[in-house]
């Protein structure tokens, strides 16, 4: 498997290099590693039948508890056949499709990439593993569904798959790390065999997380409008992507959970109901559409309901509808995107009222067609009938059952709208007109997926037995067989299926006088979650937008006090709660000369701060300095009076300077906004000195200052203390001052001489 | 007898600093001020310069306290100078009770130094 | 704008200021100074130098640039706290030669007084790069 | 002296909440002025005894003042120097550049 | 034992030697990549002495701790020197390419190698005064850096810039004064004893806010970040990159260790404020830049946000989660670097970085898309790229401490990110370029330095590939680094000599 | 030349006696001096000898005038009334060199109520001003005979 | 006796602080910037005084170096800012 998995990734990378060397034949040879994994997967279904799930892995992130593990069992082989056999035809479809793109080999690649992506999910077996490759599905298919991107609207749609089954991948990673911790396990083959887990309190939560996770990826209500939109991409992505296997690992997810959490009340109040109205939904929706590939895409959405409907039912007669529906979609979705691809691609045409009668033009397409559709119709004995009848029969309630019933008219309808009717009755014009068949490439997936899922309705014992119902014993977590087969006596399952026809084929006459009806619906239905997108993207940039200007404003002054309203905030409040503010002064006695000293400070700061002419403002800076550098004087810091007098006197040369450069003070804030200011300021000044009067105060060590003044003579040859801390004792501080003073040195220089001209950024 | 010398030293040193400082609150125009503020201010701190060297009376001190003096007297005219100089040149106004003011009033250019331009004329 | 007065003072100013300067610079491990306040010494010298007469002509007193001053500065301070490496000893460890000066006190010369005379130097380099070049800068 | 580093404080965080450079700047320099001195305060204060072991002695003098934290102070002024001139030369360049001196014009770089 | 100077030393000696080789270009190239190719090997064998004998130590000048500078390593800050000096390295060679001759005639190499050297000494240095040294070497390179130029924005940006660290830098020098002034020692190992004897930690914790403050500003954390988004954009291409991948990680740096070694987080009060910042930090951040529609202005913002995951580990204080922390650093450093050096080349080669402006990228040069996709991607988080190692890393610690709150705040943010990085994407690379061609744009790069500049890029992106790949082994280094971290007896016995 | 020598005679002085404290010095500058002027007629006879005694005899009268001029403004300035009568003079020098027109200066500034403002471009007048201005006449001889005729001497 | 003479230098400070508080007062009140210049230069005068009085009073002679440093760069100060006057002044 892991070998599968490298292969791929690999082929992916090498896909540009590849398209090159071989030229337009690239995608079909390419497409042969698809095939030989098929081939691989294939091989592997005796012995998973008879219960030996095959397991690889090794060590990953062993702290953590993540080990890169996979598994092989039923329900993980049904779609690594279902990957790696309609990839084959996909990627072979796709190079014939673009052989005009020049970014084909880019396509290529990426579906590589997706395909391993796709395959990741369903081996994994650790549930990192598991997100790891969903998140790269979801990302994957980014590329894909904007392989248009010069087009605007591809890039939204991308970008809106993008997002929707983006935050759906956060809920999953959340319940996945959830579940793991209830279960004590990241293994999902450990958790699903652990029945006590549905008892956990934490296994609610994470597996409402959970199905978050999936009902995005799976495009269920109401996450279903980005799957519609998603069909920007070019088709054989749609064909692959939104129909058989991307989509659908939601609902692998919900079979791969279906051990533990179908039991619990959580899962069949949320997960069938859910289903049942994206069914409802996405069949209303398919009726008002008239573009090809549109109205494939609500059927796959209503397709997706049904089988997350099955599933949610939490028996076992669902769980095999739901598997054989699934395997059953698959093969006819495919092949109907892919027709609808070679149609737009033959003919120009997307609308579905406008073609007709291309069987002349186009048999093999219209063979595959044709048989695609009749199996998504339900049409004896094809395998899409099957899946039909075990849909009816799995409706135990009435509701499911006439929700089932619809959906299957609604398919019949669908079904002959997109497989049937551009082939039949009259030619109608169109953009161009083909000329001949389009090449093998691109019919061969129809066509042999057409005639599956004709002929797995023939050999639907065998199937049921080796295909199905492994994956049905996964999904259930025991031993399941199914039986599967054409005829099961006239049953009330057969006589609606056959119901069903008659009255799909009725819905199809009478769908050109509801559809105007229906396309108002869609208007309705614009208001949905679509709009609800919408409306958060556009909340999301109002609310960035108006944080942003109320945050970064620009204003220094802002920023400044916003700063101090977090040390008050913090430090400040912390401050007042825990402890009262020491008011005595009694870091020493104090004389005459601290108060004259004291008074200078405090008269030359508030010139400082008042003063209306810059001059004086700079003189009592210059003052302020010269004060503060006799403080040191009296108490004792001869060093730091001289250094402090030098600076002093450094600073106001500069100041000096500098001014002529500069115009002089003009009041700016008004009195009231001063006056504003001055709280903050003030607060803080009293914070500082609390802080330092209180740090004065006390003690809780002595301090490491003995050893200086014995060992600076008798150690460092030195009897200024001061300066034996400076160049021996703290020599590093004093060197990266230094180095500090030489950077500001070459700063100011590079200030003053050079200046570059240009708009911002490199010149 | 050096006791003596050094507290006489101090306090009139001391005195006439604060002279000084009185002055500069007192005189009325800038020139005056600056009379008090240049020579009383030198004088008294030459006073408290001798006084230290009288007290101490070690040779380091005492060179010191020379030296300080000495730069006093070198500098303090010269600073007065400048600041006399720039002033009239700010247009600094003279008390009323000025008599004679026998400077022209065009301000002299700075001929005299054709050798070296000064740092501001650039 | 300068004066005639100005610059003679300057004249025999600026050598008591560089040589008070180098005192401090020496003197600073035992009395109070050090490299900072000697460098500073030696900036304000410079700075009134460059004051009374020109920048050009401090430039050329200085002789090599401001910036060179800094760097050598700081290779200086930089380097002295390698000798020590050679005696296994981490960086910056103070290595100490005693030098006998018959009929005086041995004179005691070790790396951080390199140090110093390394932080001498940037300062002194940096604070005239700052001097000199706002000076230089035409309005 | 606790008093004159809360007052430091003060003033310097109200000038730098002016829209002026030079006021800003002023604003800078009493800041540090503040912080050196609680620095010193904090350290505890000691009158008269600087760190400076006596000529004849190898010991120092057991009253004398904490070195270090003037050590560090010492350090403090000389970084914040460098800072203040770098700002001064960066603010000049400022009005230079957008011909005002009023730190509330300068938003552009801003959201 | 000489090896841990040596990332400080060693770029301060080539800081040097280019500062003499100022006028000699050539010279001075040569130095830069010679100085930072050897600091890259010196940091990576550092490490790795570290990993296999435990902390070292060295106290500088011979002075025995806790009197002198102790200079210690352990595997956090070993591993943030060596991230440090990869990612000079990567600018360095980055920085040749670009070629911007007046800025190197001022000093551009050696600023960049005193940044450098600011950066592995804050992460070195076992004294907290010390620390705030190294802060200011590392502030003073970047100031100049910043400004170097003087265009006009880099001028305004500077303006902020200053102002706002100078004030953090008074914050922590008041605190690391008030700090000696209470416990009579600046070495953060005995710091760390005498504070744990402390009973009544009232006090200290005052002053531990007021650090929390001055490196809350530096983290560029909420609501401290504002001079981030003002400056970052403005500066060349090659500094923005820089401070984006270092600057503000020293913040966090200072954070994680003071708040795990000296003032260990309380659940009262310091640990609960810690959590709610990194959230707002994280939500602000990235709604910031959804605001954006400039390539380095979103990516400025973006640093922001994820800052507050690197707070968010260390607010979740368990091993896990600064496990997470630490790994979220190694990841974001060289994603970061890189996303801005990509930004520009862009800028670069059309002259604005204006997202309406700019298209056509993916079509036109299909490699720097694919460059830009490694790290923006991982970025975002998008497994199995380095990114996302991180974040799960710190969402499982968070899940297992029940912070549903901040795990959903993570989760949502990195929704948000991924939005953010699709649409520079989208304007960048898918969009069609736009029609007119922009008038005064520069003329394209020679090929001989895009070379270069993709050279750096390719560095970067390789890592953040091994990283993703390697995630095992990592992740065991950053298991090993919070060890350490959460338990830092064995780093005051190292500092101390095994002291009591 | 002569003070360097004599200098240098006071240091080998103390160097010689073991002790360089400032009486030492003193004394060894003292004799030192005598040795000098005993060498005189080796040496040529040198301007030293003659100044020497002037210059203390210039330290003495310019301390003196410097200490009364400022307890004159001292004075001036305790007492309530102002009396001066200030005013800005004109005062020609014969001072040449820039040594001399500084010292001129400077010792103008000191000295009883006057201050020296400007120096005139041409170097030729020196603009002062005078506390006391009522005689103008009076002070500029003052200052030309008394100060300025001292000082040159000493000078030249 | 020395006792003595450390009272009253003591005692001189004081008055030498008054003579900072006045000096003090001019600066603040200019009018004229020259009137700042000077008052400043008086100021850094006393504080020399008061640093030579201090190193009386304590006995430490290393204080004097402060007054040293103080004396040379008050000069400087006060040159640069009379330059500056020159150069314009307060506009
Ligand atoms: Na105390
Ligand atoms: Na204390």
């Amino acid at each position: 498997m892991m070998f599968a998995l490298t292969a791929l990734v690999l082929a992916g990378f090498a896909a540009p290099w590849l398209c090159r060397a071989w030229g337009p034949r690239a995608a079909g040879r390419m497409a042969l590693l698809p095939a030989a994994l098929f081939v691989w997967f294939l091989a592997q279904l005796p012995a998973v039948r008879a219960g030996d799930a095959l397991v690889q892995g090794f060590a990953w992130l062993p702290g953590l508890g993540f080990d890169f593990t996979l598994y092989l069992d039923g329900l993980a082989l049904l779609f690594a056949l279902l990957i790696t056999g309609i990839g084959t035809f996909v990627v072979w479809y796709s190079g014939a499709y673009l052989k005009e793109d020049p970014a084909s080999h880019r396509f290529i690649a990426v579906l590589f990439l997706f395909m391993a992506s796709m395959l990741g999910v369903v081996l994994a077996d650790n549930v990192i593993v598991l997100f790891v490759f969903w998140e790269l599905t979801s990302f994957t298919s980014y590329l894909l569904i904007g392989h248009h991107h010069e087009d605007d609207s591809s890039r939204k749609s991308a970008l809106q798959a993008l997002l929707v089954t983006g935050l759906g991948g956060l809920f999953l990673l959340a319940g996945l790390i959830l579940l793991g911790l209830a279960g004590d396990s990241y293994d999902l083959s450990v958790l699903m065999e652990n029945k006590a887990l549905a008892e956990h309190p934490l296994f609610p939560a994470a597996l409402g997380l959970l199905l978050v996770g999936a009902f995005t990826k799976s495009a269920q209500f109401p996450f279903h409008f980005w799957l519609p939109n998603a069909m920007a991409a070019p088709t054989p992505a749609s064909a692959y992507l939104h129909s058989s296997t991307m989509v659908k690992a939601g609902v692998y997810l919900l079979a791969r959970l279906h051990p533990v959490a179908s039991e619990s009340a959580l899962w069949l109040a949320v997960v069938p109901v859910v289903g049942a109205a994206t069914l409802g939904i996405g069949a209303c929706m398919a009726y008002g559409q008239t573009i090809l590939k549109r109205l494939l895409a609500y059927t796959t959405v209503a397709a997706l309901g049904a089988m997350v409907m099955l599933l949610g039912l939490g028996v076992e007669g669902a769980a095999k509808a739901a598997m054989t529906f699934l395997l059953a979609h698959a093969l006819y979705k495919a092949s109907l995107f892919l027709v609808a691809g070679i149609i737009d691609h033959e003919t120009g045409e997307k609308d579905v009222r406008r073609l007709g009668g291309l069987r002349t033009h186009l048999p093999w397409t219209a063979c595959g067609a044709g048989l695609a559709a009749v199996s998504m119709m339900g049409v004896p004995p094809t395998f899409g009938f099957l899946g039909k009848e075990l849909l009816y029969a799995a409706g135990e309630w009435p509701w499911v059952f006439a929700v089932s019933v619809l959906a299957g008219v609604f398919f019949f309808v669908v079904a002959a709208l997109t497989g049937l009717k551009p082939f039949l009755g009259a030619v109608q014009p169109t953009p161009h007109t083909p000329h001949h068949e389009a090449p093998v490439a691109l019919w061969a997936g129809p066509v042999v997926m057409g005639a599956l899922g004709v002929l797995f309705g023939l050999v639907a014992p065998a199937l049921g037995h080796h295909l199905i119902g492994p994956a049905v014993t996964s999904v259930l977590g025991q031993p399941a067989e199914v039986k599967l087969a054409l005829w099961h006596g006239w049953n009330k399952e057969l006589m609606w299926s056959l119901a069903t026809l008659a009255m799909g084929g009725a819905a199809l006459a009478l769908l050109p006088r509801i559809r105007p009806a229906l396309e108002r619906l869609a208007a309705v239905t614009a208001w949905g979650p679509d709009r609800a997108y919408q409306g958060a993207l556009a909340l999301l940039n109002a609310v960035a937008k108006g944080q942003t200007r109320i945050l970064q404003s620009g204003s220094l002054r802002t920023y400044l006090e916003i700063t101090l309203l977090f040390v008050l905030a913090t430090g400040g409040t912390w401050m007042l709660r825990s402890q009262p503010v020491p008011v005595a002064h009694a870091e020493t006695s104090i004389t005459m000369s601290d108060v004259v000293i004291v008074t200078l400070i405090l008269v030359a700061t508030l010139g400082a701060v008042f003063s209306p002419s810059r001059m004086a403002a700079i003189a009592s800076l210059g003052v302020v300095g010269y004060a503060v550098a006799l403080l040191f004087v009296l108490y004792g810091a001869p060093d730091l009076a001289m250094t402090q007098l030098v600076i002093e006197t450094l600073t106001v040369i500069l100041f000096v300077l500098a001014f002529h450069r500069l115009p002089p003070f003009t009041r700016r804030s008004s009195a009231r906004l001063q006056l504003l200011d001055i709280l903050p300021a003030a607060l803080v000044g009293i914070f500082m000195a609390a802080l330092t009067l209180a740090a004065n105060r006390a003690n809780f060590a002595e301090p490491i200052s003995g050893f200086f003044a014995e060992h600076s003579w008798k150690s460092a040859y030195g009897k200024n203390i001061v300066n034996v801390i400076l160049v021996d004792f703290r020599a590093l501080d004093t060197l990266g001052e230094i180095t500090v003073l030489a950077v500001a040195g070459l700063g100011v220089i590079a200030l003053l001489k050079l200046r570059l001209v240009g708009k911002g950024g490199p010149s | 007898m050096r006791d003596i010398l050094t507290l006489i030293c101090m306090i009139t040193g001391s005195l006439f600093m604060l002279f000084a400082a009185v002055g500069v609150i007192r005189m009325p125009d800038l020139y005056t001020r600056m009379h008090a503020a240049t020579k009383v201010g030198t004088v008294g701190v030459t006073g408290v310069m001798a006084a230290v060297a009288l007290h101490f009376g070690d040779l380091g001190i005492v060179s010191r306290a020379i030296l300080i003096s000495l730069f006093f007297l070198i500098t303090a005219p010269v600073a007065a100078h400048m600041i006399g100089r720039s002033a009239f040149f700010a247009k600094t106004p003279l008390w009323k009770k000025t008599v004679v003011n026998e400077w022209p009033d065009s301000p002299p250019d700075d001929t005299s130094s054709s050798s070296s331009a000064s740092s501001s004329s650039s | 704008m300068s004066t005639l007065i100005l610059r003679t003072a300057t004249r025999y100013l600026v050598p008591i200021l560089l040589l008070f300067s180098i005192y401090l610079l020496l003197a600073g491990h035992n009395y109070p100074g050090g490299g900072f306040v000697g460098g500073l010494a030696a900036s304000a010298g410079l700075a009134l130098y460059a004051l009374a007469f020109d920048v050009r002509s401090a430039r050329a007193m200085l002789r090599v640039t401001p910036t060179t001053v800094s760097a050598a500065g700081l290779l200086i301070a930089t380097l002295s706290g390698l000798p020590g490496l050679f005696k296994q000893l981490p960086y910056m460890s103070g290595q100490w030669i005693v030098l006998p000066l018959p009929g005086f006190d041995p004179i005691k010369v070790g790396t951080p007084v390199f140090f110093d005379i390394g932080v001498y130097l940037v300062v002194l380099g940096v604070t005239m790069s700052i001097i000199f070049s706002l000076s230089e800068e035409t309005k | 002296m606790s008093i004159i580093v809360g007052l430091l404080y003060a003033a310097g965080i109200f000038l730098m909440q002016r829209r002026n450079m030079v006021k800003f700047l002023i604003g800078l320099a009493l800041l540090s002025h503040g912080a050196n001195l609680l620095i010193f305060t904090a350290g505890g204060l000691t009158r008269g005894h600087p760190p400076i072991i006596a000529e004849d002695a190898t010991l120092a003098d057991p009253l004398q003042a904490d070195p270090l934290p003037q050590a560090l102070i010492l350090t403090a002024i000389v970084i914040s120097f460098a800072v203040l001139a770098f700002a001064l030369i960066l603010f000049l360049r400022a009005y230079q550049t957008t011909k005002t001196d009023d730190l509330h014009d300068l938003r552009s770089t801003d959201a | 034992m000489n090896l841990l100077l040596a990332p400080i030393v060693l770029p301060l000696l080539f800081a040097i030697l280019a500062l003499f080789a100022l006028h000699h270009p050539r010279a001075q190239r040569a130095l830069a990549l010679a100085g930072t190719g050897l600091l890259a090997i010196v940091s990576v064998a550092l490490l790795l002495s570290v990993r296999a004998g435990g902390i070292v130590a060295v106290q500088v000048g011979h002075w025995p701790a806790p009197f002198g500078i102790t200079i210690v390593a352990d595997l956090f800050g070993a591993i943030m020197v060596v991230l440090a000096s990869l990612t000079g390295f990567a600018i360095a060679l980055y920085s040749i390419g670009v070629h911007d001759r007046a800025r190197e005639r001022h000093g551009y190499y050696p600023l960049l190698l005193v940044l450098l050297m600011g950066v592995n000494g804050a992460f070195l240095t076992g004294d907290l005064f010390n620390l705030y040294v190294w802060f200011e070497v590392m502030l003073m390179a970047s100031f100049v850096l910043l400004a170097l130029g003087c265009e006009k924005p880099q001028i305004e940006g500077a303006v902020k810039y200053v102002a706002l660290n100078f004030f953090s830098s008074a914050l922590f020098l008041a605190a690391a004064g008030l700090i000696y002034g209470v416990l009579g020692t600046l070495n953060m190992a005995d710091l760390a004893q005498k504070v744990a004897a402390v009973e009544d930690k009232r006090l200290l914790t005052s002053m531990a806010l007021l650090l929390l403050a001055a490196f809350g500003i530096k983290a560029a954390m909420f609501p401290l970040f504002f001079w981030l988004p003002a400056s970052y954009h403005t500066p060349p291409p090659a500094v923005s990159a820089l401070f984006a991948g270092l600057l503000t990680k020293v913040g966090v740096y200072a954070l994680i260790r003071t708040f795990t070694l000296i003032f260990p987080l309380e659940p009262t009060f310091t640990q609960p404020l810690v959590l709610w910042l990194a959230a707002l930090t994280m939500i602000t951040g990235v709604l910031g830049a959804a605001a954006q529609m400039e390539f380095r202005r979103v990516l400025s913002f973006h640093i922001v946000s994820q800052i507050g995951y690197m707070i968010m580990g260390l607010a979740l204080f368990t091993p896990l989660a600064l496990a997470g922390a630490v790994f979220y650093i190694m990841h974001h450093i060289i994603v970061k670097t890189n996303l801005f050096l990509v930004s520009g080349v862009v800028h670069y080669l059309r002259g604005t970085g204006e997202l309406k402006q700019l298209g056509g990228f993916y079509r036109a040069h299909p490699w720097i898309a694919i460059l830009f996709l490694i790290p923006a991607l991982s970025l975002a988080g998008l497994p199995p790229l380095s990114g996302f190692f991180a974040k799960l890393t710190l969402i499982v610690a968070g899940l297992q401490q029940q912070a549903y709150l901040i795990v959903g705040a993570a989760l949502g943010v990195s929704l948000l990110t991924l939005f953010s990085m699709t649409k520079i994407w989208g304007e960048v690379f898918w969009k069609a370029a736009p029609g007119r061609p922009e008038p005064d744009a520069p003329p394209a790069l020679e090929p001989a330095r895009l070379r270069l500049m993709i050279a750096a890029i390719v560095l970067l992106a390789a890592i953040t590939v091994v990283i993703g790949l390697a995630a095992g082994p990592l992740f065991t280094l950053a298991m090993e680094a919070a060890g350490q971290l959460m338990n830092p007896q064995p780093y005051i016995e190292a500092v101390l000599g095994g002291a009591p | 030349m002569m003070l360097t020598s004599n200098l240098l005679l006071a240091l080998i002085w103390a160097a010689m006696t073991g002790a360089v404290t400032l009486p030492n010095l003193v004394v060894g500058f003292l004799l030192g001096y005598l040795a000098l002027y005993l060498l005189k007629p080796l040496l040529g006879d040198h301007a030293y000898f003659k100044k020497f005694p002037r210059a203390i005899s210039f330290a003495i009268y310019f301390l003196k005038e410097m200490i009364v001029s400022s307890a004159r403004v001292a004075w001036d300035v305790i007492t309530p009334t102002h009396y001066s009568r200030p005013g800005i003079l004109a005062i020609p020098i014969d001072a040449e060199t820039d040594l001399e027109i500084t010292l001129l200066a400077n010792l103008i500034t000191l000295t009883p109520g006057t201050l020296s403002l400007d120096l005139s471009p041409d170097r030729k007048t020196l603009y002062i001003h005078a506390m006391f201005a009522a005689d103008p006449d009076a002070i500029r001889h003052d200052i030309k005979e008394q100060l300025e005729k001292r000082l040159l001497e000493l000078m030249r | 006796m020395t006792g003595f003479i450390q009272d009253v230098a003591h005692v001189m400070m004081a008055v030498l602080f008054l003579a900072m508080l006045l000096a003090l007062y001019r600066v603040i009140k200019g009018p004229s910037l020259p009137d700042r210049v000077i008052a400043i230069d008086l100021l850094t005068t006393v504080a020399v005084g008061i640093i030579a009085l201090y190193s009386i009073e304590t006995g430490y002679k290393v204080f004097l170096s402060a007054g040293i440093a103080l004396a040379l760069l008050a000069f400087l100060g006060t040159v640069a800012l009379a330059l500056y006057i020159r150069r314009g002044g307060p506009p």
